[in-house]
């Protein structure tokens, strides 16, 4: 009856049976016969819509003509891509001078490279690539986007911005190359990485001041002309607009939402109040009272910005928003956890920074992205005061006169392009989502 | 404190507009609400002839206009958004991506594009008036073509009431059937199926004594008079356009919501609800979604009151919103610009703020006991 | 001596249905190798006790049995149903076999009361009012009958661990899983935990438990198997296992007993 | 307060207000340049001041904002669009000029319809934009003649052409002087044309700030 | 009797200074009494035992000791401060008073050993490098270093259990609450976490466990209450308390154990 096991069995890999294409499919499409009949449905619909998709859009399309009468005359059945090709630069740049649009294209490029390393799975100190983007970027990209005199804060910030951007490019070869931060290997490079931890510090303070100095006297050299914003447009001025927008009301929203959670009274009402007016009414009425009916309650000769007021706007608008969503992701938080964070000792700041923003910030990733891909989209509102962004522009084509009427094309241009850009925000934050839970039990 | 300086604030900003409005020598006041407007619109509930009817009558006309896309916009997109959130995390491989692709989709296209769409793309292409598709089989009750979708008119006969009254009990006797229903369930804890039986009681009931009366009703079949299909009811195609992009796009967005908030529930807690026997349809109902409620409920508020504002896109369709309508084409022909915009404001402020006062209760009521 | 009374006529009684067959499982979470080769039966009435060091793949055996995890490899059947993909058996395994977890997992947005009729409603389709009386019942054998209106997150430790026990019998499955239900109870109640799992075998439930708590294991057990590092080690009438246990690592186990 | 010819010179600038973009009047093309008949005005009020047509900032505003703009002091001309009513020279708080372009409303149907005579559409559904005054125009077309005509309105006109091209409408109704331009953008434009009649329209006209008529003789 | 020295000597050492000082203290939820009167003073360095049957208050107690619930009458001093709404005072309290929790808290999103050097690198502010070394240390205490980069989610429940006593030995504060430090254990780690248990008092730290583990407690205590519906009935030296308990309630509570 009793049995007794002397020989130890050893660990094995896990078998991989279950890895072969017809396995899978077998599985999960033709597990059954509703399945089956499932599959065959979706591909025989989604034959339908590419075959429909590609016949208009391709093989009957016209994609060289001088105006719109030409392409009717090539093809009445298929899509007319050459308005669209004619306006590219519209879409893309705006009235932008085009002898100018390098600035745009090297400001993209520098904001690529600056945030490479959040990709690359060896590089070290990515919160800290994340938050000299949001810190310092700015500043530098709004002088080359604008041009003309540089004010102190800007050179300052700008220098900060190189300086900080040749460091996370420094760092990012270090990374790829010996799998290490920047910063031990400048010490190893010194031969103080066993120094004391007050001497490292002030090492890498005096290397960064020592590169500080160069920059900003480079920068000054630097004399671009003046652009102004009246002629910021298309992709780049949607960008510009959401851009600022995903940065800062995230940032916004947790304070508000924390505002609304608080213990005081005062904060509370103030909080809730702020919340409830500005998410109640549509974006496009404030953004009307902003700009024009804010002039009428100022005092005469006020004057801000135009621009500024619709990103102010934008901002106070979608942190209302995201004070929601970050409310409802506090709300799933179970209460343990914050005792769990006051038995270690951590205060206020400490227990929402490290224990409960990370966790409900990760339950909530999906609405994040979608009130982002939102915020994306409302920027289209400001043909309001007459700039035209990237729907502003597609739109204007058909009333060009070469190509008066043509609308679906762009429009379909504009899907495409607003899909892959919001694609790809879900996507990464898809990936962050499953990485987040690693943890968890599944 | 705080009290005073709101007052002198609210005092500074408005004796400035008084200032400024004066000097430049805009008018304001609301009389213009009881001047008549001389304009027409082709989709209204209330009466409402141009030229007589006054902007107050346009603004009303707007509001329920923009009131009865989102309400129906509201309640699609709940119940689609709730299906697509729980779909996406289906063990079933090709029902979890059918459903991640319907998200990305319709979520990351701009809604006017699609209100455009399936405006231009779709509900324009039904068959012209003349080839109407004839829903009834021929009967010419319900009409659907490119200029909307028309329902002929009843005009109920002699024993038209027993049909009425088999209606109103058949709904009662659904209603009571329900309810005794739940109650075999507590004695006897057999589960009844309610819906099917319901529905066909009151459906078939009213049918089968409408014919046993001698079908007592005459219909104001929508005819084809001049141009157009005359009947009374009928709804244009813009109305259907923007509900169906409305639906959709919001499904997408509270599907994503759902699935948040499902995902936020303790994995342990479908442990046990698969543990004590519940099939994986109940768990997610009598266990999982409940719990998720918190995580769910603020952004499906903001959800909805996104609904409500988004139905203001209207416009690119020509469907006649409270914006478009009133905002739009009323203060063009009136100026009150300050005013007209107030209004509309003020209009949405109201809706908003009451549904997130009645879902804030609810939320309230779906936290969480903890020690 | 009545011990190894009551557990002979048991074990024969027993004898004549194999109600779990475990048969050469693996199971690996990720790369790591949790379970190796299990091999187990389990016969109709019998009480089983599962003890090993922390970590050595207790839990994960028994949630296994209810299907709350995939194996690898080998054979799971329970009650004479195969474990696979099948949703169909598997909703059967789940309502016959209970489980008691061993962080209770309680529903928290329902009331006691609510926790333990939701399945005896819902998954057997009792009458409410017999639904609640069984409640009632089970909770005053757990002591705790004046709790009944409140929620999970308002009860001590022991309470909830009390109140998971009750779910499980509310809902009289064929096989009862325990996952250490006495961890977060006293002598006393354990006392109590243990007479209505004694008179549940005498109704003819099979039971499998995983325990710590020697004493309980003793005196409930007609068998024993000692687990280490995903492997079974040793199975023995619990006599001998206690008393004379035969493998090195069980006795080294053994004796660190306070 | 200074006037706004001062405070335009001051500027360097002037800031001429455009109506919505519409084929003809104003619109960008593809090299992201202003060009059009709005956009000719406004060219010739800088060169009044300033000597040159560059010393200008086109404004392109939504229809809601359009005179708020004005009145505000955010723009300091409105080139067309606003036509010539008392309503809005008293209410608005700006003023008209003399009238710069006169233009009648037609309306294009189908050459297979069958119908010759704006009178023949009775009963019928008109496509028309939102935010101009042929909107008013055809109600009241329809209510002296006692048409019963319906309106579908739009906010773009291509999509108000669409849906008449789909067969949503059965006459589009627009500016005559735009009318064959826009016929010519159909697919086959010898399927359309356009009738007879032309609705009587008022006068469009360039506007100034209300009270300054120093600036308003400038732009005149 | 070398267990009676060690306390003999420890409790000397403790008499000189009070770390916890709860005074005429009453609780209650809603309108049920949780907490009657309780009185109970602590010195410095000794080791306090809590014992008594599920639902008694146990875990309340220790928890408004440790200031996470309120108490409506009466006063608590931990640590020369008094308990009340001032937030400055409870931050300090907070940081010298760890507590193992019944179940366990740990922190989902972050890994065991970023679990466990939280508090000393934000609270404590000590270097990164040296938190992960005290870390470690303590993982190897308690046996389970290997597992540092796993998530909480990823562990066994004694596992678990494990690293939360982990997680405050590696804050080193002056007083150290345990509840239920051993309900998910298994005897041999019983067995470790005592050892490490008596190495800290022996450090001249604080302790205050309750337990149901009275192998376990007679072990380690100085001093042992039992409590019964809120009320304190009988407060002893260990010796006396598990072997000629002098209160009836008490008796039949101890004539329990298996
Ligand atoms: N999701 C998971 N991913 C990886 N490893 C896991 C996971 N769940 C459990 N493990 C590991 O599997 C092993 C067995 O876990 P299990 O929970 O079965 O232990 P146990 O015997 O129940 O221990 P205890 O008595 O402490 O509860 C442990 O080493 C644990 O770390
Ligand atoms: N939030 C609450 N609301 C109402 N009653 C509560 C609440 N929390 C705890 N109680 C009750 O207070 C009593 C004491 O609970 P406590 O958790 O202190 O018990 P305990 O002695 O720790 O028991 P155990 O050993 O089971 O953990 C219990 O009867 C419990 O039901
Ligand atoms: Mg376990
Ligand atoms: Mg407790």
């Amino acid at each position: 009856m009793a049995i007794v096991n002397t020989q130890r069995s050893p660990d094995r890999p896990a078998p991989i049976s279950e890895t072969s294409v017809v396995g899978w499919l077998q599985r999960n499409l033709f597990s059954s016969v509703f399945n089956t009949l499932l599959t065959i449905f979706m591909l025989f619909i989604i034959y339908l819509a590419v075959k429909g998709i590609l016949v208009w859009g391709l093989f009957d399309a016209t994609f060289i003509a001088e105006n719109r009468r030409e392409c009717y005359d090539k093809s009445l059945t298929g899509a007319c891509w050459a308005g669209v090709i004619d306006w590219l630069d519209n879409i893309f740049y705006g009235r932008y001078p085009r002898d100018q649009i390098w600035r745009i294209n090297a400001g993209g490029l520098l904001l690529v490279l600056w945030m490479l390393p959040m990709w690359l799975p060896r590089v070290r100190g990515k919160v800290l690539v994340g938050a000299t983007v949001v810190v310092f970027y700015p500043f530098l990209a709004g002088y080359m986007f604008s041009g003309g005199e540089m004010g102190m804060l800007t050179q300052i910030m700008a220098s900060g911005a190189i300086v900080s951007f040749a460091l996370i490019m420094a760092n990012m070869l270090v990374g790829l190359c010996k799998d290490m931060g920047l910063n031990s290997f400048v010490l190893e490079v010194f031969g103080k990485s066993k120094a004391a931890d007050k001497t490292q510090r002030n090492l890498l303070l005096a290397l960064v001041a020592a590169l500080f100095v160069p920059a900003y006297l480079w920068l000054s050299t630097w004399a671009l002309e003046v652009i102004s914003w009246t002629k910021w447009g298309g992709l780049f001025l949607t960008l510009v607009i959401s851009g600022i927008g995903i940065a800062s009301s995230l940032p916004g929203g947790i304070l508000l939402a924390l505002g609304r959670r608080s213990e005081l009274p005062v904060v509370r009402v103030l909080s809730t109040g702020f919340i409830e007016v500005f998410r109640s009414v549509p974006l496009i009425t404030v953004l009307f009272m902003a700009t024009t009916m804010f002039p009428l309650f100022m005092p005469e000769g006020f004057v801000l910005n135009k621009l500024t007021q619709v990103i102010i706007a934008v901002i106070l608008f979608n942190a209302c928003y995201m004070a929601e969503i970050v409310r409802a992701g506090l709300q799933a938080i179970p209460k343990g956890q914050f005792e769990g964070a006051h038995t270690i000792g951590l205060g206020y700041w400490g227990t929402m920074g490290l224990i409960i923003m990370p966790q409900a910030l990760k339950h909530m990733i999906p609405n994040i992205v979608g009130n982002l891909i939102g915020l994306l989209k409302d920027t289209t509102l400001v043909s309001i005061i007459g700039l035209f962004d990237l729907l502003g522009m597609l739109r204007s084509i058909s009333k060009d006169v070469p190509w008066l009427g043509l609308h679906k094309e762009p429009l379909i241009f504009g899907a495409v392009l607003f899909f892959i850009i919001c694609f790809s925000m879900s996507k990464y934050s898809r990936h962050l989502e499953v990485k987040l839970s690693a943890g968890e039990k599944h | 404190m705080a009290g005073w300086l709101a007052g002198w604030l609210a005092w500074y900003l408005v004796s400035n507009t008084a200032h400024n409005l004066e000097v430049r020598g805009m008018n304001t006041g609301f009389g213009f609400i009881d001047s008549s407007a001389g304009f027409d619109t082709d989709f209204k509930l209330i009466d409402y002839t141009p030229g007589i009817g006054t902007y107050g009558q346009i603004f009303l006309i707007g509001i329920l206009n923009t009131l009865l896309v989102s309400f129906m916009a509201i309640i699609f997109s709940t119940v689609l958004g709730f299906f697509v959130g729980v779909m996406r995390l289906s063990h079933n491989w090709l029902v979890a991506k059918v459903a991640l692709a319907y998200v990305e989709i319709f979520r990351n296209v701009p809604l006017l594009i699609q209100i455009v769409f399936w405006y231009i793309g779709v509900f324009s292409l039904l068959p012209v008036v003349k080839k109407s598709l004839d829903l009834l089989f021929g009967t010419g009750n319900l009409i659907l073509n490119n200029r909307g979708f028309y329902l002929s008119t009843p005009i109920p006969g002699d024993l038209f009431w027993m049909t009425s009254v088999t209606f109103v009990g058949a709904v009662i006797g659904a209603v009571l059937y329900r309810r005794r229903a739940r109650k075999i369930q507590d004695s006897t804890g057999q589960q009844t199926k309610t819906l099917l039986p319901s529905l066909a009681a009151i459906i078939g009931l009213p049918l089968v004594v409408y014919y046993l009366t001698g079908q007592p009703l005459a219909w104001d079949v929508p005819m084809l008079k001049g141009f157009n299909f005359v009947g009374d009811t009928s709804v244009p195609p813009s109305f259907l356009a923007l509900l169906v992009a409305l639906s959709i796009y919001h499904a997408a967005h509270i599907a994503e919501s759902v699935r948040a908030g499902i995902l936020s529930v303790n994995r342990g807690q479908q442990d046990a609800g698969m543990g004590i026997g519940l099939k994986p349809g109940k768990v997610m109902r009598l266990v999982i979604i409940p719990q998720a409620m918190p995580a769910i409920v603020p952004p499906l508020i903001s959800n909805w009151m996104n609904t409500v504002k988004n139905s203001s896109l209207a416009i690119a369709i020509g469907y006649p919103d409270v914006v478009s309508l009133f905002m739009q084409t009323a203060l063009n022909q009136a100026g009150y610009a300050v005013e007209m915009v107030g209004m509309t404001m003020a209009f949405y402020m109201l809706v908003s703020l009451t549904i997130s006062f009645f879902l804030n209760i609810y939320n309230k009521r779906v936290q969480l006991v903890e020690r | 001596m009545s011990d190894t009374q009551i557990n002979g006529q048991l074990a024969f009684a027993a004898s004549s249905e194999v109600m779990i067959d475990v048969n050469k499982m693996n199971k690996w979470y990720g790369s790591f190798h949790v379970l190796k080769d299990i091999d187990l039966v389990v016969h109709k009435g019998e009480r089983f006790v599962i003890c090993g060091p922390s970590g050595s793949g207790k839990s994960t055996l028994i949630r296994c049995i209810n299907a709350l995890e995939d194996h690898q490899e080998g054979d799971i059947i329970v009650d004479g149903i195969k474990l696979g993909k099948n949703l169909k058996n598997l909703d059967h395994i789940r309502t016959e076999v209970g489980m008691v977890f061993q962080n209770f997992n309680l529903f928290p947005h329902l009331t006691i009361l609510e926790n333990l009729t939701l399945g005896p409603i819902w998954v057997r389709k009792m009458p409410k009012a017999e639904a609640i009386e069984t409640a009632m019942m089970y909770l005053e054998r757990v002591k705790i009958p004046e709790q009944a209106d409140k929620y999970p997150g308002q009860m001590s430790g022991g309470q909830q661990q009390r109140v998971a026990i009750a779910r499980f019998l509310c809902m009289n499955p064929k096989i009862m899983l325990f996952d250490e239900p006495t961890s977060a109870l006293d002598p006393e109640m354990i006392k109590e935990v243990l007479d209505v799992m004694v008179e549940l075998a005498e109704t003819g439930m099979t039971m499998v438990v995983v325990t710590h708590e020697m004493g309980f294991a003793k005196t409930i057990a007609d068998e024993v198997i000692f687990m280490d590092e995903g492997d079974i080690v040793e199975r023995n009438k619990p006599t001998v296992f206690f008393d004379h246990p035969e493998h090195e690592r069980t006795q080294k186990f053994l004796s660190q007993i306070l | 307060a200074e006037t706004t010819l001062e405070i335009v010179k001051e500027r360097g600038h002037v800031r001429c207000q455009v109506g919505p973009p519409s084929p003809g009047y104003y619109n960008l093309d593809s090299d992201g340049n202003w060009y059009g008949l709005d956009v000719a005005v406004c060219q010739a009020v800088a060169s009044a001041v300033f000597g040159s047509k560059a010393a200008l900032e086109i404004q392109s505003v939504s229809s809601q904002a359009r005179f708020t703009a004005l009145a505000n002091g955010e723009s300091d001309l409105l080139s067309r669009t606003a036509t010539w009513t008392m309503t809005c020279d008293t209410q608005l708080g700006i003023d008209f000029l003399s009238p710069n372009f006169y233009d009648g409303q037609g309306f294009t149907v189908r050459a297979d319809s069958g119908i010759t005579s704006a009178m023949e559409l009775g009963g019928a559904k008109v496509c028309v934009t939102t935010g101009t005054t042929t909107e008013l125009n055809l109600t009241d077309f329809s209510r002296s003649n006692d048409l019963g005509i319906s309106n579908v309105t739009f906010e773009d006109y291509n999509v108000r052409d669409d849906t008449y091209l789909n067969g949503g409408c059965d006459a589009v109704t627009g500016d005559k002087s735009s009318m064959a331009g826009n016929i010519a953008s159909f697919p086959v434009p010898g399927d359309h044309m356009i009738l007879p009649e032309t609705l009587p329209k008022e006068p469009l006209a360039a506007a100034v700030r209300h009270g300054d008529s120093q600036w308003r003789d400038v732009v005149q």
